[in-house]
């Protein structure tokens, strides 16, 4: 029994699942939905790896790498945003956030 | 001398460059913006006079003709030349533009370079649209004025001017987009061309003539206004300063006839025939409606700006008649009417323009437009009243002033067509001497009606200064239309050739 | 077969950590679960040879954003019982979410397009293969473009974070000294005309 | 000769350019020198040019001043015709002008708008020549809507009263819907003949005699009636021609040497004077000349009864000025134009005095013009006294005096007459003719004989007006006596107008006349068969039995017909008719057009309509719109959920 490319993605989309579980459960908790993001990239990632591997092509990798890069960004402005949320509202409680609904 | 110069360009880009120089005036010394800004508009209309005097009065070939490849992509030009239906409204517009800024000159305090150069700009866009030959570069003028206008209705308008700069600005977008549409339609049926003459020559079956015709009726007949379209306008009139009515009244306007007589009538002609009733209706709708409306207006730029629309649905009824004159065994008339309806885009340039800084020049003193709040303004401004009633009787149409020769000429030719046309294009004669002598009566005659009439000055100097001049073209045209009428001959009879060739 | 092994010990790893990450009490916790989810994830990259996305995923994404989401978390005064409300309430519906999802994408996964037969096991590479160096020689090349554009997303991401969390000082005393410069006599000294005083 | 053309209307402008723009430089003395002058040139100019036509026989001048514009092939001119018919008017015009000019010296003594004043009267002046010397309609036209302005400026003049502008509006108004009409001719007249010159016109008339239109569908109109109605539509706005004539009374309220110059002498009778030149084109419809004979005889008629109950002594003469314009008027459509100008003239001197002399009794009783407070006035006031005298015998047409001559060969014309309705018309104006005199000797007795009913203050102040504007009045009545006397064998008989007027042969209405007359003395001793002048006679007794010698007939009279009493001094309705249905109705077609159609349905309905549909479907829409950011979360879930379930099971 030899690992397979569909190991891998029933890995990826089990962890895709989980964080998406995530996101759902912890609806108010704005620092765990930014770490499912975290997880979900995560799984799309290991996707990408997977089938660079299989294929023999590097762009999945490329593509991987442009991400971790999008995400560390988004990961900072994120969670600068929350800071700058707290200091404001006292609270990161999604339900506190609704200034846009008119 | 002038044979090598870019004279067109010259008169496009001079005042859109001048503004922007306005604009870095600045308002810490608004005294400079504003000498900046009446040397610019006194060299555009200085530059604009040649195109006057060096016109070939013979040809009915466009002239002064500048052509540039300019989006080589999608074969769009720099295209831009004159003939006898654009030359005269490029004259009016440059003229107009001087008298605006003489007029704003100690009135506008707020931001002033920015009201300045807003007008330059707008001139600017005002020629481009007239001298436009590509139908995407028409269409980006056609465009681009609205914004300084957007503008100069939002900042310094009136109370409720969100309401109007708003209602301004969809109307007349949404009409030019479907216009958009038909350009970009006949571009691929033209094998990639926005040459405006080479849509001339396009043949297109009825069913695209009738669709196209009626973007092109959307777009101009939001501008010109034409009933059931025209609410825009009293409301942006009212809103607007004295300047942006001027020019609204003045050239925006006319941008909508203009649109007839260079897309609609060339380019669609069985589609303009077919539906010549529709714009008659409409026109003459304009004329009647609308006049009963003006006759019971409070506001006196409301009044105003009902009046115009009534005047422009003598512009559209010249227009269209055209083809019930046609229809009659000798066509003569045909080219009367087509020469009185721009006659009449002419002189309604002028007066209108000066009937709006007549209520301006009221208004700056008294800061009211309603007609009750006056009452007697001749006891204390008698000067200023003098000119008040000969515009208002220019704007009722007397002989002698240019109101009259338009109308004459469209309601002569119009009679080709049918009596109850002329008669009910006649009834202005009644309904607009009733409501503008009627409002003369009710603001400038009478005794003094409370103490505001009473502690007003009469006009000063600059006031005096653009008002004559404004008169004096009103007058000269309506003692000696000739040279106005004589350079439109060529282009005239030449369009009218084009539209009896059917395209089908 | 030593691969097979570390492949479901890992797996089973990352799977166990990650649904940790989305249901523990304590936020500290979850992000230190999460380095966790990373860590055994890299390794499953490393299978995969992936060996330089797996060194960075470790050095950047633990070495710098988990720390940074820890500061955060510990830095921030956050009352976890509110943030916990509705946990179980909305415990069935996460699951099913999680599971519809789950077996569609499962669907997709097991069917044959992505057998063994279709994506074979590639060829070992050359013991001399630097999966750094690949990866370099294309980034630099023909990606050159999207790779300035993701530093410029980052550079964006560091000014945005600093000028989002700075704070304007309002009461700290400074001295501006082109203002002491400029100063004139008129605007300090103002001479009174007082009635003389005498006698 | 051209340039001597071209001066006599531009010395005319000059003093109104002069005395309007630099009126407060030239001061008020510089002003009327500026103006009469400019008239004065006029008026001298004028008589040479009339010498010229009528005794040296000049031959006809018809040439464009300048091309006004040219279109479609249409050369659109402004020029001088110069013949007997111009030249006659041109006298009329500037010598009544010069009168008044003088008069207003005088009359405007103390008014500030002094220099105002002159520059319009010297302006109108102007405005008629150029109305008088045209040899095209445009021209015409120009003439026609100036006078009309300048008529509107001086109804106006007082412009802080109220009534005053709501006269000249009326004014305006009522005549702009006769130019409506005179427009809408000249539309036809274009059309159908391409030209718009006088004489190329004519030339051309048959095209339009034979051409048949339908303004009604079904019905054929003859084109030549069609663009005679119309035209006369004008002539009725201009000449107060019933139902159009209510703006005349109305404008009394202008200065009175205006009621003089415009609207008795002048400018109301420019509608007759434009008839009479398109006699040529009348000439070739008979229901046009029949519709003319009968609107002139109504007008005659009943408009002199109306004059009856008027207390005003403004308002007789104007009523009195409907009446004798609708004689004219009843002239022309008998084919009688030379007698229809010669009453023009004539009537333009008397009507002329007789105003001025009304407003010399108004200056002197200090404004006041109701003639039931005046009465004796003849020991104060004998030069006015006797100038009115003259006038009113002139009016009344007692034999021997101008109006005798010009109202005897319309009445003996018009009994001659064929056209339909010719009967009628004579029926009217025989009557006309004791209602003339009866209601002239009323205001007379009232006014200068009988008890003085002035108060106290007043009777102390009166006295004969200053030589300024006895003047003018002595130098009015003179042709008011002699001047029928004189011309009547020239201007009726003489062929004097042979070159102006075209009259068929089957009209022949002048021709009887002519028949009729054996030299002026014998015209004069005609008046002793019994005939129109008896009637004048009984109207004059009637009057004198009834004011002076018995004045509790007329109180009777009034309270015993007070139905017809009421109708004439509310003049038949018109204006209440006028007020109700033009005026409320066009405000209240407005309001309605303006509050439904503008506001409620295009602004209201499509437009603000469309933007609050706009602004409904997205309020619903909205609610999709939490702002809760995990319910984004969960629909973006969603959203990929049933992405991901279409794509992998559909």
């Amino acid at each position: 029994m030899t690992v397979e490319l569909s190991h891998y993605l029933i890995l990826a989309a089990v962890l895709f699942s989980i964080s998406m579980a995530g996101i759902v459960i912890n609806r108010k908790n704005i620092i765990v939905l930014l770490m499912s993001i975290e997880l979900m990239l995560l799984a799309v990632n290991l996707n990408f790896i997977a089938f660079s591997h299989y294929l023999n092509d590097l762009a999945g990798q490329v593509f991987v790498f442009f991400i971790l890069t999008v995400a560390a960004a988004e990961a900072a402005i994120g969670l600068a945003i929350l800071v700058v949320l707290f200091r404001n509202k006292r609270s990161i409680n999604v339900e506190d956030i609704s200034e846009m609904k008119g | 001398m002038y044979a090598d110069w870019p004279l067109l360009s010259l008169v496009i880009w001079t005042p859109i460059i001048g503004g922007i120089l306005v604009l870095f005036a600045g308002d810490k010394e608004p005294s400079g913006a504003r000498k900046i800004a009446l040397v610019v508009s006194i060299v555009t209309f200085l530059l604009s006079i040649p195109l006057y005097s060096q016109f070939n009065t013979d040809t009915h070939l466009v002239q002064f003709v500048e052509r540039h490849s300019w989006i080589p992509a999608f074969n769009i030009e720099y295209f831009i030349g004159i003939d006898g239906i654009s030359m005269p409204l490029i004259l009016l517009t440059s003229f107009t533009t001087v008298i605006v800024v003489i007029s704003a000159w100690e009135v506008i305090q707020y931001r002033a370079s920015q009201y300045f150069a807003a007008f330059l700009i707008m001139e600017g866009f005002m020629i481009g649209t007239f001298s436009a030959l590509d139908s995407i570069l028409f269409y980006i003028f056609f465009e681009a004025m609205l914004i300084p206008m957007f503008l100069v209705i939002g900042i310094w308008g009136g109370a409720n001017r969100i309401y109007a700069t708003l209602k301004f600005f969809l109307y007349t977008f949404i009409g030019s987009v479907l216009m958009l549409v038909a350009l970009i339609y006949m571009y691929n049926k033209s094998d990639g061309s926005f040459a405006i003459f080479d849509f001339h020559h396009l043949p297109l079956s009825m069913t695209e003539q009738i669709l196209i015709f009626l973007a092109f009726l959307v777009a101009f007949a939001v501008k010109v206004p034409m009933w059931p379209v025209h609410t825009w306008l009293p409301d942006a009139h009212v809103e607007a300063p004295t300047g942006g009515s001027v020019i609204l009244a003045a050239i925006m306007l006319k941008i909508g006839g203009y649109g007839f007589l260079r897309f609609s009538l060339p380019i669609t002609p069985d589609a303009s025939a077919e539906l010549d009733w529709l714009i008659i209706t409409m026109s003459l709708t304009a004329v009647v409606y609308i006049g009963f409306v003006a006759l019971v207006q409070q506001d006196m730029k409301k009044l105003i700006a009902y009046s115009s629309i009534a005047h422009m649905g003598f512009v559209t009824l010249g227009f269209f008649i055209v083809f019930r004159i046609m229809d009659v065994d000798d066509a003569q008339g045909s080219a009367l009417a087509l020469e009185g309806g721009m006659v009449q885009m002419v002189s309604h340039g002028f007066i209108s323009g000066a009937m709006f800084l007549c209520v301006g020049v009221m208004y700056d003193r008294m800061h009211s437009r309603q007609i009750a709040d006056y009452g007697g303004v001749a006891n204390t401004m008698p000067v200023f009243a003098a000119f008040m009633v000969f515009f208002a009787m220019a704007n009722a149409g007397l002989p002698g002033t240019s109101g009259f020769v338009g109308e004459f000429m469209v309601i002569l030719a119009s009679f080709k067509a049918s009596f109850w046309i002329a008669f009910l294009a006649a009834l202005t004669l009644i309904l607009g001497a009733a409501y503008t002598l009627w409002m003369v009566k009710r603001v400038v005659y009478g005794g003094i009606g409370n103490d505001n009439v009473k502690a007003l000055t009469d006009i000063n100097k600059r006031e005096v200064l653009f008002l004559s001049l404004l008169a004096i073209a009103v007058l000269v045209l309506g003692l000696w239309p000739d040279p106005l009428v004589n350079v439109m001959h060529a282009t005239i009879d030449n369009l009218l050739n084009h539209i009896t060739l059917s395209k089908i | 077969m030593i691969e097979t092994i570390v492949f479901y010990i890992f797996a089973f790893s990352t799977v166990v950590t990650a649904t940790a990450v989305v249901t523990v009490r304590n936020p500290v916790h979850a992000a230190l679960f999460l380095v966790l989810t990373f860590f055994t994830s890299a390794i499953i990259w490393m299978t995969l040879e992936a060996e330089f996305l797996a060194i960075s995923l470790v050095l950047v994404y633990v070495g710098a954003v988990m720390v940074l989401f820890l500061f955060v978390v510990m830095m921030l005064d956050i009352n976890i019982a509110r943030l916990r409300d509705g946990f179980v309430k909305y415990l069935p519906l996460g699951v099913a979410v999680a599971l519809i999802m789950l077996g569609l994408m499962l669907n997709v996964v097991t069917s044959d397009i992505f057998s063994a037969e279709v994506f074979s096991e590639p060829a070992a590479r050359a013991t001399d293969y630097s999966n750094t160096k690949a990866l370099g020689s294309v980034l630099y090349t023909d990606y050159v473009f999207a790779f300035e554009i993701a530093a410029v997303i980052l550079l964006v991401a560091i000014i945005a974070a600093i000028s989002l969390t700075m704070r304007k000082r309002t009461h700290t005393k400074y001295q501006n000294p082109s203002e002491q410069i400029k100063v004139r006599k008129a605007d300090r000294l103002r001479i009174v005309k007082m009635p003389a005083n005498g006698e | 000769m051209e340039s001597i053309y071209l001066a006599i209307p531009l010395a005319s402008l000059l003093g109104a350019v002069l005395a309007g723009f630099f009126g407060k430089q030239i001061g008020r003395a510089g002003s009327h020198w500026v103006t009469i002058l400019g008239v004065g040139t006029s008026f001298v100019l004028s008589l040479l040019v009339l010498k010229d036509v009528a005794i040296d026989d000049a031959p006809i001048y018809n040439q464009a001043l300048y091309t006004w514009m040219v279109s479609d092939g249409i050369r659109f001119e402004v020029g001088f015709l110069i013949d007997s018919l111009t030249a006659l008017m041109m006298v009329v015009v500037t010598g009544v002008s010069l009168m008044v000019h003088i008069y207003t010296i005088g009359y405007m003594h103390d008014d500030p708008g002094y220099q105002r004043f002159f520059s319009y009267i010297s302006l109108f002046t102007f405005s008629m020549l150029m109305l008088v010397m045209s040899n095209n309609f445009l021209q015409l036209f120009f003439g026609w809507e100036a006078v009309g302005l300048v008529s509107y400026l001086l109804i106006g003049f007082w412009f802080t009263r109220d009534t005053a502008i709501y006269a000249n509006l009326k004014a305006f108004l009522v005549n702009r819907v006769g130019d409506f009409g005179f427009l809408l001719g000249i539309a036809v007249v274009l059309m159908y003949t391409g030209s718009l010159d006088y004489y190329e016109v004519f030339d051309r008339a048959d095209r339009m005699l034979f051409a048949t239109t339908q303004v009604i569908p079904g019905v054929d109109w003859t084109v030549i009636t069609l663009a005679c109605i119309l035209l006369f539509v004008g002539a009725m706005g201009k000449s107060a021609q019933v139902p159009l004539h209510v703006w005349l009374p109305d404008s009394m309220e202008g200065p009175t040497p205006i009621s003089a110059l415009i609207h008795a002498a002048t400018m109301v009778t420019a509608g007759i004077f434009m008839v009479a030149r398109m006699s040529p084109l009348f000439e070739l419809s008979e229901t046009a000349l029949s519709v003319v004979i009968v609107i002139g005889a109504t007008t005659a008629f009943f408009m002199g009864l109306i004059g009856i109950v008027q207390n005003d002594i403004k308002r007789v003469v104007a009523y009195s000025t409907l009446s004798q314009l609708g004689y004219m008027t009843v002239a022309l459509g008998a084919s009688a134009y030379s007698a229809a100008i010669f009453h023009l003239m004539t009537h333009a001197f008397f009507k002329a005095l007789l105003f001025l002399a009304a407003g010399s009794v108004i200056i002197a009783m200090h404004h006041e013009q109701d003639i039931r407070k005046m009465g004796g006035l003849k020991k104060y006031m004998p030069i006015t006294y006797w100038v009115s005298l003259i006038g009113s015998l002139a009016l009344i047409g007692f034999p021997g005096f101008a109006g005798y001559f010009s109202k005897d060969a319309i009445i003996i014309a018009t009994k001659n007459a064929t056209v339909p309705g010719a009967g009628y018309a004579y029926a009217m104006v025989l009557m006309g003719v004791f209602v003339t005199a009866f209601y002239s000797f009323r205001m007379f007795f009232l006014v200068f004989h009988g008890e003085e009913r002035m108060d106290k203050h007043t009777k102390e102040h009166l006295h004969e007006t200053a030589p300024v504007v006895t003047f003018p009045l002595i130098m009015l009545a003179i042709p008011s006596v002699i001047i029928g006397w004189l011309t009547i064998e020239t201007v009726l008989f003489g062929g004097y107008f042979d070159s102006a007027i075209f009259i068929l042969n089957e009209h022949g209405a002048m021709a009887a006349v002519a028949d009729a007359f054996h030299g002026p003395l014998n015209f004069v001793l005609h008046a002793l068969y019994p005939g129109p002048a008896y009637l004048a006679f009984a109207g004059v007794g009637a009057a004198w039995y009834i004011y002076l010698k018995k004045p509790s007939i007329a109180e009777q009279a009034k309270a015993k017909f007070g139905f017809i009493y009421n109708l004439l001094d509310n003049k038949y309705y018109f204006d209440r008719f006028n007020e109700i249905v033009f005026a409320s109705a066009s405000r209240g077609i407005g309001n309605v057009l303006w509050r439904l159609g503008d506001a409620l349905m295009i602004d209201g309905l499509v437009v603000n309509g469309s933007a609050r549909l706009v602004g409904w479907v997205s309020g619903i829409v909205r609610h999709v719109q939490t702002g809760y950011l995990n319910h984004y979360a969960f629909a973006m879930i969603t959203g990929l959920i049933l992405l991901l379930g279409w794509a992998v099971l559909g």
